[in-house]
């Protein structure tokens, strides 16, 4: 057909290893098994990645749910076609220099009064580090103070500089930040199952895409659906730990391996492709609790397409 | 347009080139200060050689500015070059600014030829013209010099010899020889001479030195202090070509000469012959 | 006068075509208003912004951070260029490190910034200092190499010291090639700042452009901007004001 | 010649103290490797990273990104100035958009930019373009207006069409401006490069930066950048031999 | 320092303020290109007034800026003032340069005081002593114009006033009347040597003017051609003060007038009295 053996652009919102699934399949030859020739780039943050799909620089992006509804909820149409990542891999973690004035096993309520890094305001981290300390009882604008930081490279060296107690960290810094360096301690680590129910199995980041290309390129998108499940039946076996291990340094060359090592075994669990319509709700609470958005929640048909996953047998 | 030497000096009243009447000219911005031209009307015949001098600040260089077409300010009456009122820059007009005006960052000899350039001779021809004035001017030797490199009377040299090169129907002159020494200053009023009475260009020559208007003008005007005027009008009655040392001993010279200086003076004599 | 007032009108009519091909572009469904936003809803979330009282706050803030990087750099760069300009040794010896240092990306150099200034004002201030330093720096070394040599000698021969030199001559000399760095420097200053602003903030600017972006909100990021825009915009008549004041003496007619 | 080279050795020593004193740092323990890294060791990193081959090719993607955007923007600034010099009309009334579009934020402006260009070489380009092109634009303009009137008056009687004005008078009036800018606007074409591929890109030592970023590896983020700085200093030395070629007629002894 | 005339007008010889010997300078980057001076010997008394003349190119502007200390080429030779080597800007003299020289961001009186401003005079005081000159070299009125709104003349007596405003011991000047018409020069010339005639300052005076070097100066020096160097020296005899129509008239002025002009002279007669 007329596009079978085409080449596909993906985009991935930020560098990081909720893309696992694309790396495996890129580097084991799924892609090519199915006859893609694919090629990856790195986007900082949701919105350019987004906006390279839609004026069409790229084909698929994988990026958070929570960013996909923000734009169907402007009228714009993006659908999600498969789950890359299911559960929120983050985690609160706390300064040793806030320990040193605050001893005791560190809870989300002994951070009250404490300086939190987020990732941008608005942005998935931020929602998700309010939506923690109203879970424990705080109010995020009163018991603490919120620091939006662009990078957690930044917020490694802003707390080093003294100018920050804790952070809300997405895998791998958490894993960098605390079995690396040993200066932080995790408070809430969600990517081992603690914390808000909301934040597993919810849809994290899904690969989307644009109505326009769909419509265009089915074939292509089954094809890439297709080599991703499989990529993630291969990440969900624990035995393929050190192989992943691998594939992952090729993406982060500069990080260490045993870094990688404890990243990826925690989360491995996390990759499941399937879609289903709690997610959106799920998701609709984190963001509602935030007044990022307005009720109603859009209907699955709205922001799924499943076809795809039906044609890789999955439900 | 150009005429024989011989009929150009008999008629430069009838066929007047440069026609200036009651030129008004202010720069200041408020209307109550007193403008440097009031009423200021001359005219220059085709083919006329004349000198303008008068008082250092009087507003000679401004009639030449305006006969060029380089005013930018108030100013009123009437102008005419070759019959043409005088609202832009007209062409055939060569002019000779007080300073020098050479290009830095050209050599002299590339100075000389840009108005060749403009024109766009090309490049063996006009170099060849350059040289040559080069050499009439006395710079032989310094084409490839910049103007930095040089001292104030060879730039002024280098100017005249630019301002040659374009052949101009007409020529504006402001002290074109002023930064020479007397030698150096015959050498080129001879070389300037010399390529004046080949074709007759008509010459306006504002000059600070009644030797030099007396031994290259046919006609002179005095101006007045400001606001300038032409006071007095006189005109030269030396056969060409005229040797300056047989002029300078005739009594004619020495009359003309001290009347027209007289003309200049405010005032009174001064123990060194100067008013004070 | 003629030629003033047309060129008011000319740009007057190039604004309004502008803004109304925008405005049609969006309603007529060229454009979607989702990526490219539209000028009436820009000037709508303005009005609204400013009875918010959000939006002079977030604009001190950034424009505060701007200008006093920009103040810092318009001396600090002066300063180095006269020195460039000037001093046998210390200048020349200087030199290349500020231009080699002057060639690495800002953006890039995030970490180190906040590990040794923090997150706070010093961020946003240095960087915008940073940008501005060296284009000021260039300009004026430029400005008083292009003095007329008669003039310096004219001020030795008078007696002048080498700071009288600097004061008197060089820097007045050099006034035009700095006051044209400046015009250049206040969008730099702004840009630093807004970069700051980007790696940490709670306030300003750049930290309204990083919510509406993460909202998709492309009004809500034009918003601030035209504000910014706008003072940008006064700040350089200032200095066009500046200029033709200072710079009366000159009588340029091309 | 003695000034010129003590200052040779002025340079050498401060090279090397900061260097040394750098490296001192780190090995005793004042500062810790993992925040600063140290000379060594980016020493080591290049090597590495010339060895492997990849470092020229990220290179070379940056600096083409760069150096296009800032010939073009050298080019359409000078055009610009001197359109803004010497026309009555268009001008003075394009000036003030450029100047006000000139101070929005580029970094951001990246979800646009990616939306109408895209995520490849355009976008770089025209950001580094986009810093370029306004600073040169005022140096030239400046250049235009700081031309002796005399000269101009001398043109213009010698038959000088406006373009010749343009060419034979202005624009060499213009060039110490123009060159100022330019070096100046190295730097700025690079950073507008590097931003380009910190939104997006998949090659280029932004991209490095990236990676490095990305790990916490400040190493890894000092290796490009001082391969990166080498250039945009061979770059400077290059306009500044350049300018002493194209001024020498300029004697300034200050 | 400073000598009573009378005292100074016995011995200039005895007590020379500048002595130059054996001055070599040369511009050229390559050795083999002639030097502009070579082997120049000159010295001038203290309270002299001495004048310096020669063709256009022949180095008298290098030959003050030697003096000066501005010379940044190859030079050879022993160069005193006041029993000091000159390697850097000796205080106390003052320079009037062949260019104006004028800060085009100053108004005229503010140029004219730099000079004190530099020696932390007071304003009130300064401003006083420059509006004083100013009005001496014929500005009054001008006084808040910038440069740029002078003629060439009225920039001219700016930097004279400007020169004389810091009442330095010696006195460069480089043509500073050159600019002016032969009444506005005559004005000039008198308010200088009224100042000149208080103090007896020394000055070394470069002119083309061979009527100005015999009206003003103690002693007349003739340069050659390039390589520059002294060739002739002349005392000038006449009695101060000074009547220029009386000297004019008296037979020794012609003589020596006729005697320098010859010794300017390179070759032989034109047809207009200048050498071809
Ligand atoms: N741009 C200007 N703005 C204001 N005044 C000016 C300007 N140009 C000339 N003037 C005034 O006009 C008068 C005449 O100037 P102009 O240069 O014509 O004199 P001039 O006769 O050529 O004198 P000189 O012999 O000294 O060159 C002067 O008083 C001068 O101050
Ligand atoms: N910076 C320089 N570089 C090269 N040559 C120079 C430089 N300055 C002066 N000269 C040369 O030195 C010679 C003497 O110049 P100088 O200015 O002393 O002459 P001058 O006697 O003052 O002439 P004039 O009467 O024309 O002013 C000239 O031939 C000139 O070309
Ligand atoms: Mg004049
Ligand atoms: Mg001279």
């Amino acid at each position: 057909s007329a596009d079978a053996g085409a080449k596909v652009r993906i985009g991935s919102s930020v560098r990081s290893l909720f893309s696992l699934p694309l790396y495996v399949a890129d580097q084991k030859g799924y892609f090519k098994e199915e006859g893609l020739d694919v090629e990856i780039s790195f986007f900082r943050g949701g919105p350019p990645a987004t906006a390279a799909l839609l004026g069409g620089s790229i084909d698929l992006v994988a990026a958070s749910f929570e960013n996909q509804l923000k734009v169907n909820k402007r009228g714009v149409g993006v659908k999600t076609i498969l789950n890359l990542q299911s559960d929120f891999s983050g985690a609160l973690a706390v300064h040793e220099s806030w320990l040193a004035g605050h001893p005791g096993k560190p809870d989300v309520r002994s951070l009250k009064g404490a300086r939190i890094a987020t990732l941008s305001r608005g942005g998935y981290a931020d929602m998700a580090l309010r939506y923690i300390l109203q879970d424990a009882g705080l109010d995020p604008d009163k018991d603490a103070t919120l620091i939006p930081v662009s990078g957690y490279d930044k917020v490694l060296a802003a707390a080093q500089a003294g100018e920050l107690d804790a952070a809300l960290f997405v895998e791998p810094w958490q894993t960098i930040a605390v079995e690396g360096s040993g200066q932080w301690q995790y408070v809430v680590d969600i990517t081992r199952g603690q914390g808000p129910d909301v934040f597993k199995d919810m849809a994290y980041v899904t690969l989307q895409s644009s109505p326009a290309y769909l419509e265009s390129h089915p074939q292509a998108a089954a094809k890439v659906v297709k080599a991703i499940v499989k990529a993630q039946g291969f990440i969900r076996d624990a035995q393929h730990l050190e192989e992943l291990v691998q594939i992952a340094q090729r993406v982060f060359p500069d990080t260490d391996a045993g870094t990688l090592r404890a990243s990826i075994a925690k989360q491995e669990h996390t990759f499941r492709p399937a879609l289903k319509p709690d997610m959106i709700e799920k998701n609709m609470k984190l963001l509602l609790a935030n007044k990022a958005i307005q009720d109603p929640a859009p209907q699955p048909s709205d922001v799924f397409e499943l076809q795809y996953l039906k044609a890789a047998g999955v439900n | 347009m150009r005429d024989s030497s011989a009929a150009a000096a008999e008629r430069p009243r009838q066929d007047p080139l440069i026609v200036i009447e009651d030129l008004r000219i202010s720069f200041g911005k408020n209307e109550t200060e007193a403008p440097v031209l009031d009423d200021l009307s001359l005219h220059v015949g085709r083919g006329e050689f004349v000198a303008l001098v008068g008082p250092s600040g009087c507003g000679k260089s401004t009639v030449l500015n305006a006969i060029a077409g380089l005013i930018d300010a108030r100013a009123g009456g009437k102008l005419r070059v070759g019959g043409r009122p005088v609202d832009a820059i007209l062409p055939g007009i060569g002019y000779m600014f007080q300073s020098h005006g050479l290009l830095p960052w050209r050599t002299v000899v590339r100075n000389i030829e840009i108005g060749l350039e403009l024109k766009g001779m090309p490049r063996a021809l006009r170099r060849g013209k350059a040289l040559d004035l080069l050499r009439k001017v006395g710079l032989a030797g310094y084409e490839n010099r910049y103007p930095a490199e040089l001292s104030g009377g060879m730039r002024q040299r280098a100017g005249l010899a630019r301002t040659l090169a374009t052949d101009p129907e007409v020529l504006l002159m402001d002290e074109p020889f002023g930064a020479l020494d007397a030698q150096t200053k015959l050498l080129v009023q001879d070389s300037f001479l010399e390529f004046w009475e080949q074709d007759r260009r008509t010459v306006l020559l504002v000059t600070h030195d009644l030797d030099e208007a007396l031994c290259m003008a046919d006609r002179i005007l005095v101006m007045s202090g400001r606001p300038g005027r032409i006071v007095r009008e006189y005109d030269v009655p030396f056969d060409r070509p005229r040797h300056i040392v047989a002029l300078r001993a005739s009594p004619q010279y020495g009359r003309l000469w001290r009347q027209i200086w007289n003309d200049l003076r405010p005032g009174s004599d001064s123990p060194r012959g100067a008013a004070k | 006068m003629t030629a003033l007032r047309s060129v008011a009108i000319l740009r007057l009519a190039l604004a309004l075509a502008t803004l109304g091909f925008w405005e049609a572009a969006v309603a007529l469904g060229w454009a979607s208003e989702f990526w490219v936003s539209s000028p009436g809803r820009i000037a709508a979330r303005i009005v609204q912004q400013i009875r918010g009282g959000e939006l002079w706050l977030h604009l001190a803030v950034t424009l505060g951070e701007a200008f006093t990087g920009l103040a810092a750099g318009v001396v600090a760069g002066a300063a180095l260029g006269l020195l460039l300009g000037v001093s046998r040794r210390a200048g020349p010896t200087l030199e290349p490190f500020v231009i080699a240092l002057n060639s690495l990306p800002r953006v890039a150099l995030g970490p180190i910034l906040v590990l040794y200034v923090g997150i706070g004002f010093a961020s946003k201030f240095l960087l915008a200092f940073s940008l501005v330093v060296v284009p000021v720096m260039l300009n004026t070394y430029e400005g008083i190499r292009s003095v007329d040599q008669v003039l310096v000698h004219v001020m030795r021969m008078l007696g002048a010291t080498r700071w009288q030199l600097f004061h008197k001559l060089l820097m007045p000399n050099a006034l035009p090639w700095i006051l044209s760095s400046v015009r250049a420097a206040v969008s730099l200053s702004i840009i630093g700042a807004i970069v700051g602003e980007f790696i940490s903030a709670q306030a300003g600017i750049g930290y309204m452009l990083d919510v509406a972006s993460g909202a998709f909100d492309i009004t809500g990021m034009f918003a601030p901007l035209a504000v910014l825009m706008a003072f940008a915009f006064a700040a350089d008549r200032c200095i066009v004001a500046l200029s033709a004041h200072l710079l009366r003496w000159r009588a340029v007619n091309i």
